[in-house]
């Protein structure tokens, strides 16, 4: 039997990506190509109502139609892809800034930081995440900044535990030994050494979370609780939409259908990310959903 | 086995009152006077202060606190800010709904879950594996309150097989009621059949490799039989694990559910006692629902027992030493 | 679930996009299901949060109990004037301090006690009291003296005239309950009104019979029930789907077209007592600036607005009045919709174009929070900048309404009557103008109907001069229901289903 | 008729060949060993007669039990053969032990399948298959599970559910390999003499010369995916022609060596699938290797039997 060598960062080079995942990394590419586009142009004002012209079906004009104020849903579609994918990053950067460290403390220090930091984990999956993210949503007020924190809060455990149990198996490795005995201290080791190391597990869990982030910054949109006008998101988007289902369903199912795209694409290229860089990590996925 | 349910339940009861601490903290701060709510715009200082007194809010934090664990643990728990009446008697018929919704959606999700992941797992590479993980990944990317609206629009609107929201309560019969849930139940599963399938799937993808399915085969069994009769049961130990994590989502994804489906359920009720600021009915629901997904952890870690022996006797071990 | 390769999952996505696409136009086939004779399922958006009218402000528990369970000594008829009933006459002293009630005989209480001038002692002294929690304490707490005469002939002395206490005794704060049953009121309510209280599934529906005994005109229905659908969409399909019979006040009015097109339904468009503003807290600067606030109630497009927030129902108001009561004044034209001139006002106050930055409070309700987007918009255009903040009543009460801490926020005001609220002091938009108090205080002491009426147009046109807030519409009642059920409330001079005089026609 | 002919066999997997020309003979009753290093493809042959080969490995030639060809059939039909007709002991009875079901019940499992015993019948034929391989009922419960025993206890489970249905050939691969050494010569005794009593085959595969030369009669030696070597014990140990023969000869009195380790006597290992040199595969390791070894040898046999595949092999009685 061939032995395969246990894939580390520098064999990751060493397999290619699945053709789903390519396809994955195109339509991230494209969503995110399209929330930058936005930035300086849109067919219309996304903000722009024209209310005599409300619930039009899709014209020359408006490609995919108005909504209830007469804004075209085509440029309120490209802004909210911008809002959904910048409230999502910044959650997701705020947990890996906070669960990175954190579990990389844990893995260096063991005793009682790593047991805080463990037991810190544990309250936090005892609640709901959605429960929690309304509680805070309705002390701090709704809106993107907070639906970022609520947000961000639940993704500082999954980062911890990926980066502690991935950094725990680096220590007992000979090249973290030696730089040890080269009178390395813990905390430039983990910066110089394990961070490098298990950058391939945090990108693959980025990846996720961050699909779980647009799901998240979507469900707390809808029940009011996140993005509010005139920021366009795509989940507000479905919330406004929820009084013209029976009117007008195109309102409802366009955002929607935006969302399942850009997740769907997401999750292929953070599925084929862990196929080439980590095959172990595969039922950790599951492990951090909401 | 005694001593280890005991453990856990120290463990659960720790992990409660932190909670209890957390959401007292959190409400003690949470913006809006629940007596202003209820008096509304004409009312007057002395009114609304003779209100807070006879609601107990006048009192030092402490001792609410202190009130409230009390009342939680001889089972008075106190009266809503709001409706008024025991918060036992707003949670009867409210989890008469919640609980049925989530049981549904949790035997939907594994009996479709089970199966196909078992399928594709037995079938890899080939074109039922490709459906299924194809499905999969669709149906992770579904948000399961758009996935509700769906359905509405399809099942309710467009054909008018099944209401569209609403509950006309267990009285009206089992038949209504169950229609009722039905798309709610649907909704709420299938991202998690979803990403159940999958877990299913590797797992036992793993079990497949194992010596001891050779052994099973070099008896005789064929590969359904040895699947069944050894794979299974070694394969469900992740599975359980994922099922017990997704139960608490189910529990949460009930919030948004029961609001795009107009059940009277917990989510709604916290939703709308939050809304409300009816800061009694808050923390005892949001304790309530730490406590149930903390029994389902232990419950989750009993299994574990029971599919395998080695944690049975680690266990016991644990009990004399 | 089972798709086999991409391209037929494409195509199977693309299957079912179809379909839901033509929902839109997919003719209701299903009739409406045949409600029997004698009973009525009533929408409602809002649950109430208990049902003793005496002990909250929410409208939610008028409108299950009002007239139905309870009743007071008056009651408000649906054009809003004071009719007798539980009193069924009364007298005034000349110098308007001292009435005298007569009592309807032969009144029960739901509980087959009698109603007598003791029980009518005891509400008015509850509401009344020191340690009262009634909401509207302030209009009861005129009452000097309570006193019985005889076993139906009840005695209430004032501490100053008051012209309009005959009025606000027909409230629901008002109404007459029994001292055995008054703490249960909320759970239980026990009344003296044609239906009595039969059950409350809390959070879907109240359920009412009729009662046996009543003293008056007996309801042509035996049933009653109240369902709560918070959600629009959900009250909507209700209707179509015959799960309810009426929505006394249909929260979507974007979804009256389809209603009005499909002839199993009546839609009634009718008024309510709701003047939607643009409140502004002339406690900030520049908003204490009349200018300031000319420049945004020119800004403001009224009917934009209700076009576009209510689907166009909604009648536009240029001050706090009902367009529908006999004093009103039309004031709309006083500020017509004129970015250029509000433009040219700012300039005149000295403040350039983006300087200004407001923040606008939103409250749940859709009028709010579709007609803030579209302020919000129509401000822009003339430089001013705004944010928009969204919240929950509890806050709105805490940190708009008595906290004053806000700038602008939009806020339906539904009670009756209520442009006295201009002249109370510290109210939540700070307006103080001594002129405008002295019009009230006269009115406060004037019965004579026509005199009041020119004082209550002389008060419009003050607020509208000053153009204290910014008066967007009053607020359409969008009644839907069964086109086969007779004698529901067209308008809502109150918060109120009064179902004593609703039936079926064959 | 022999109870088990192969011939020709050889196993591919994708456009790689793992195993080539494999032919074995093993009549009813007797005994025959497969020698050579890790990875030479022993336990691919003892997988293909079980067909049990894992997914994606492709069989060809052909495996005769009772003159029936097993390659050719189906998976019912084979189903019927395994546990049966043929059992095979595995090398890690640690793993190869369901660990969440008791010993008895996966002793019973075959007999109630092939023997048609009702499950009570079934489990006391468990238990005293059980008590025949030396696991005393008193000592040792039908009830308990696999991590409640020993790797030698675990490994006399495997051997009852090997021969709980009196099987005509009993395959063992490498049976003693993971256990220490005191508990090896007791497993290996165990073996024979249920061989012995029941009657069966024995195809013993191993990757030590001295496990071999204690149970069998026929030996074949196999390396990279060939057989280089064959004949009865007595000619093949006492006069080994062939320089890869001598070489585990040579490596045999350390007695420790574990699989995977490369040979003290030859240097190098086995090479990968996909990495054999053109002709002789062994020639990159032999002393002996010169340009005739481009090409392949066959494997020829003497008069008595004794077969070699070599063009330089070691001529009768000489010393390396």
């Amino acid at each position: 039997m061939v032995e395969t060598p246990t894939p580390t960062a520098q064999t990751m080079g060493g397999r290619r990506l699945a053709a789903t995942a390519w396809a994955g990394g195109a339509v991230a590419a494209l969503v995110l190509l399209t929330a930058l586009v936005s930035l300086v142009w849109t067919p219309h004002d996304p903000a722009a109502m024209d209310v005599a012209n409300k619930l039009s079906d899709p014209t020359g004009a408006h490609p995919l139609g108005t909504d209830h104020f007469g804004r075209d849903v085509l440029s309120r579609l490209m802004v909210g892809a911008r809002v959904s994918i910048a409230v999502s990053l910044v959650a997701v950067g705020l947990g890996a800034g906070i669960g990175v460290p954190l579990g990389l403390l844990a893995s260096a220090r063991h005793g009682w930081i790593d047991e805080a930091v463990m037991r810190f984990n544990d309250l936090a999956f005892a609640f709901p995440a959605l429960l929690t993210a309304v509680l805070i949503t309705a002390v701090l007020g709704p809106g993107a900044v907070n639906a970022i924190l609520a947000i961000g809060i639940f993704n500082i455990p999954v980062f911890a535990r990926v980066a502690r149990g991935a950094a725990l198996s680096l220590w007992t490795r000979p090249f973290i030994q030696a730089a040890r005995l080269a009178g390395r201290g813990r905390t430039r080791i983990s910066v110089e050494h394990i961070l490098p190391n298990i950058a391939g597990a945090l990108i693959v869990q980025g990846t996720i979370q961050f699909a779980l982030a647009i799901l998240a910054e979507a469900g707390l949109s809808y029940l009011g609780l996140g993005s509010q006008p005139p920021e366009v998101s795509w989940g507000r988007m479905l919330n406004e939409a929820q009084t013209f289902l029976f009117l007008d369903p195109r309102l409802a199912i366009l955002p929607g259908l935006a969302i399942v795209v850009t997740v769907l694409g997401l999750n292929l290229l953070g599925d084929g990310l862990r196929d080439r860089l980590d095959p172990r990590l595969d039922t950790r996925r599951a492990d951090g959903g909401r | 086995m005694a001593w280890f349910i005991a453990k856990r339940a120290v463990a659960l009861a720790l992990t409660l009152v932190a909670a209890s601490l957390v959401v007292f903290g959190v409400l003690e701060v949470l913006p809006g006077d629940p007596a202003l709510l209820i008096l509304g715009v004409n009312a007057r200082e002395d009114t609304l202060a003779a209100l807070r007194e006879s609601m107990g809010l006048d009192q030092p934090a402490h001792w609410r606190y202190l009130a409230w664990i009390g009342g939680l643990l001889t089972g008075q728990l106190a009266d809503s800010l709001t409706y008024d009446v025991p918060v036992t008697e707003l949670l009867v018929p409210r989890i008469a709904v919640s609980l049925p919704l989530a049981l549904m959606a949790l035997t939907l999700t594994v009996a479709l879950a089970l199966p196909l992941g078992v399928l594709a797992a037995a079938r890899r590479g080939r074109a039922a594996d490709g459906a299924i993980m194809g499905a999969s990944q669709l149906g992770i990317a579904v948000p399961n309150f758009w996935l509700g609206i769906l359905l509405i629009l399809l099942f309710a609107v467009t054909l008018r097989w099944l209401p569209s929201g609403g509950f006309p309560g267990w009285e009206a019969g089992v038949g209504p009621a169950l229609a009722a849930l039905i798309m709610p139940a649907v909704a709420l599963a299938l991202p998690q059949a979803a990403i159940l399938a999958r877990v299913t799937r590797s797992s036992v993808l793993e079990v497949l490799g194992e010596d001891y399915m050779r052994t099973a085969r070099a008896k005789g069994l064929s590969q359904g039989e040895a699947l069944w009769h050894h794979g299974l049961r070694n394969a469900l130990i992740p599975v359980v694990t994922i099922m017990g994590l997704q139960f608490s989502f189910l529990l949460a994804g009930t919030i948004i559910i029961e609001n795009v489906f107009n059940l009277p359920g917990i989510g709604r009720l916290i939703f709308q006692a939050i809304g409300q600021r009816d800061i009694v009915v808050v923390r005892d629901l949001v304790v309530l629902l730490a406590a149930m997904v903390g029994v389902v952890n232990v419950l989750v870690d009993l299994s574990y027992a029971v599919l395998d022996p080695r944690l049975r006797r680690g266990h016991l071990r644990g009990a004399h030493g | 679930m089972m798709l086999p390769s991409p391209r037929r999952r494409a195509r199977a996505v693309f299957t079912v996009f179809a379909a839901l696409a033509m929902v839109a136009i997919a003719p209701s086939t299903t009739p409406a299901r045949a409600a029997p004779p004698d009973s009525l399922v009533m929408g409602m958006v809002l649950e109430p949060p208990h049902l003793d009218p005496t002990a909250g402000a929410a409208g939610a528990i008028d409108e299950v109990v009002y007239a139905n369970v309870f009743e007071g000594l008056t009651r408000i008829g649906p054009d809003g004037s004071v009719l007798p009933a539980l009193a069924e006459s009364w007298e005034v002293s000349e110098d308007g301090l001292v009435y005298t009630f007569h009592l309807q005989r032969s009144v029960t209480f739901h509980d087959g006690s009698a109603f007598t001038a003791d029980d009518a002692s005891f509400s008015l002294q509850r509401i009344s009291d020191e340690d009262s929690v009634n909401a509207q304490k302030g209009l009861y707490e005129v009452i000097e003296n309570v006193v019985t005469l005889d076993g139906y002939t009840l005695i209430v002395e004032l501490k100053r005239p008051d012209g309009r206490f005959l009025f606000n005794l027909g409230w629901g704060d008002a109404v007459m309950v029994a001292p055995e049953t008054a703490d249960d009121n909320k759970t239980n309510p026990v009344g003296t009104g044609p239906f009595r209280f039969v059950r409350w599934v809390q959070g879907d529906r109240v359920e009412l019979e009729a009662y046996p005994d009543y003293w008056g005109t007996k309801p042509a229905l035996q049933r009653a029930t109240f369902r709560f659908i918070p959600d629009p969409a959900a009250s909507m399909a209700a209707l179509m789907a015959g799960d309810s019979d009426a929505f006394a006040n249909m929260p979507a009015p974007e979804s009256l077209e389809a209603f009005k097109a499909d002839d199993r339904f009546a839609v009634v468009i009718g008024s309510t007592e709701g003047e939607t503003i643009l409140a502004l807290n002339h406690r900030r600067p520049p908003l204490d600036d009349v200018r300031v606030r000319r420049a945004i109630s020119h800004a403001i497009d009224r009917r934009a607005i209700i076009d576009g927030a209510m689907f166009g129902y909604g009648t536009p108001i240029g001050s706090h009045f009902a367009p529908h009561h006999p004093a009103y004044v039309d004031l709309t034209g006083m500020y017509p919709h004129d970015p250029e001139k509000a433009k040219a006002l700012l300039e005149e106050a000295g403040i350039a174009p983006g300087e200004l930055s407001f923040t606008l409070h939103l409250p749940p309700p859709s009028y709010a929070r579709r007609g803030g987007e579209i302020v919000a918009a129509q401000l822009a255009a003339v430089g001013i900048k705004t944010e928009i903040i969204p919240v929950e009543w509890a806050q709105w009460l805490e940190q708009v309404f008595r906290g004053h801490d806000f700038d602008m926020t939009i806020v339906s005001h539904t009670e009756p009557l209520d442009i006295d609220i201009y002249a109370r002091d510290d109210y939540y938009f700070g307006y103080d103008n001594p002129d405008f108090d002295a019009v009230i205080e006269a009115l406060e002491q004037t019965t004579d109907a026509e005199t009041r009426a020119d004082l209550y147009r002389k008060a419009q046109t003050i607020l509208a001069e000053d153009a204290v807030n910014g008066f967007l519409f009053q607020l359409a009642k969008h009644g839907v229901w069964d086109a086969r059920l007779r004698g529901l409330w067209e308008n809502s001079p109150i918060q109120a289903n009064d179902l004593t005089g609703a039936s079926w026609s064959e | 008729m022999a109870l088990l002919e192969v011939s020709g066999l050889g196993v591919d997997v994708a456009g790689l060949t793992l195993l080539d020309g494999i032919s074995l003979r093993l009549d009813r009753g007797g005994s025959l060993g497969v020698v050579g290093e890790s990875g030479c493809g022993k336990s691919l042959t003892a997988l293909s007669i079980m067909g049990l080969l894992p997914p994606g490995l492709r069989p060809r030639g052909s495996v005769r039990l009772d003159g029936a060809d097993l390659l050719d059939a189906d998976d019912h039909a084979l189903c019927a053969v395994r546990g049966r007709r043929v059992a095979m002991v595995f090398q890690e009875p640690m793993t190869a032990l369901n660990p969440v079901k008791t010993i008895g019940a996966q002793v019973a499992e075959g007999p109630r399948r092939h023997l048609g015993l009702s499950r009570r019948a079934a489990r006391e034929h468990a238990r005293a298959v059980l008590h025949r391989v030396g696991l005393d009922p008193s000592r040792v419960s039908p009830d308990q599970y696999p991590h409640e025993l020993s790797g030698g206890q675990c490994q006399r489970v495997v051997i009852a559910i090997a021969v709980a249905c009196g099987p005509a050939l009993l395959i063992a691969d490498e049976p003693t390999t993971a256990l220490d050494v005191s508990t090896q010569a007791r497993i290996l005794d165990l073996i024979l003499d249920l061989v012995a009593d029941e009657g069966m085959a024995l195809l013993m595969i191993s990757h030590d010369m001295a496990v071999i030369a204690e149970t069998v009669t026929d030996m074949a030696v196999m390396y990279a995916g060939h057989v280089v070597e064959a004949g009865t014990c007595r000619r093949v140990l006492g006069d080994p022609r062939h320089p890869y023969t001598r070489g585990l000869m040579d490596a045999m009195p350390r007695g420790s060596g574990r699989p995977g380790e490369p040979l003290a006597a030859i240097p190098g290992t086995v090479p990968p699938p996909g990495a054999w040199p053109a002709g002789c595969a062994f020639r990159d390791r032999c002393p002996r290797a010169d340009a005739a070894c481009a090409i392949r040898p066959p494997l020829v046999a003497d008069a008595d039997g004794h077969a070699v595949a070599c063009h330089r092999p070691f001529g009768a009685g000489e010393r390396s």
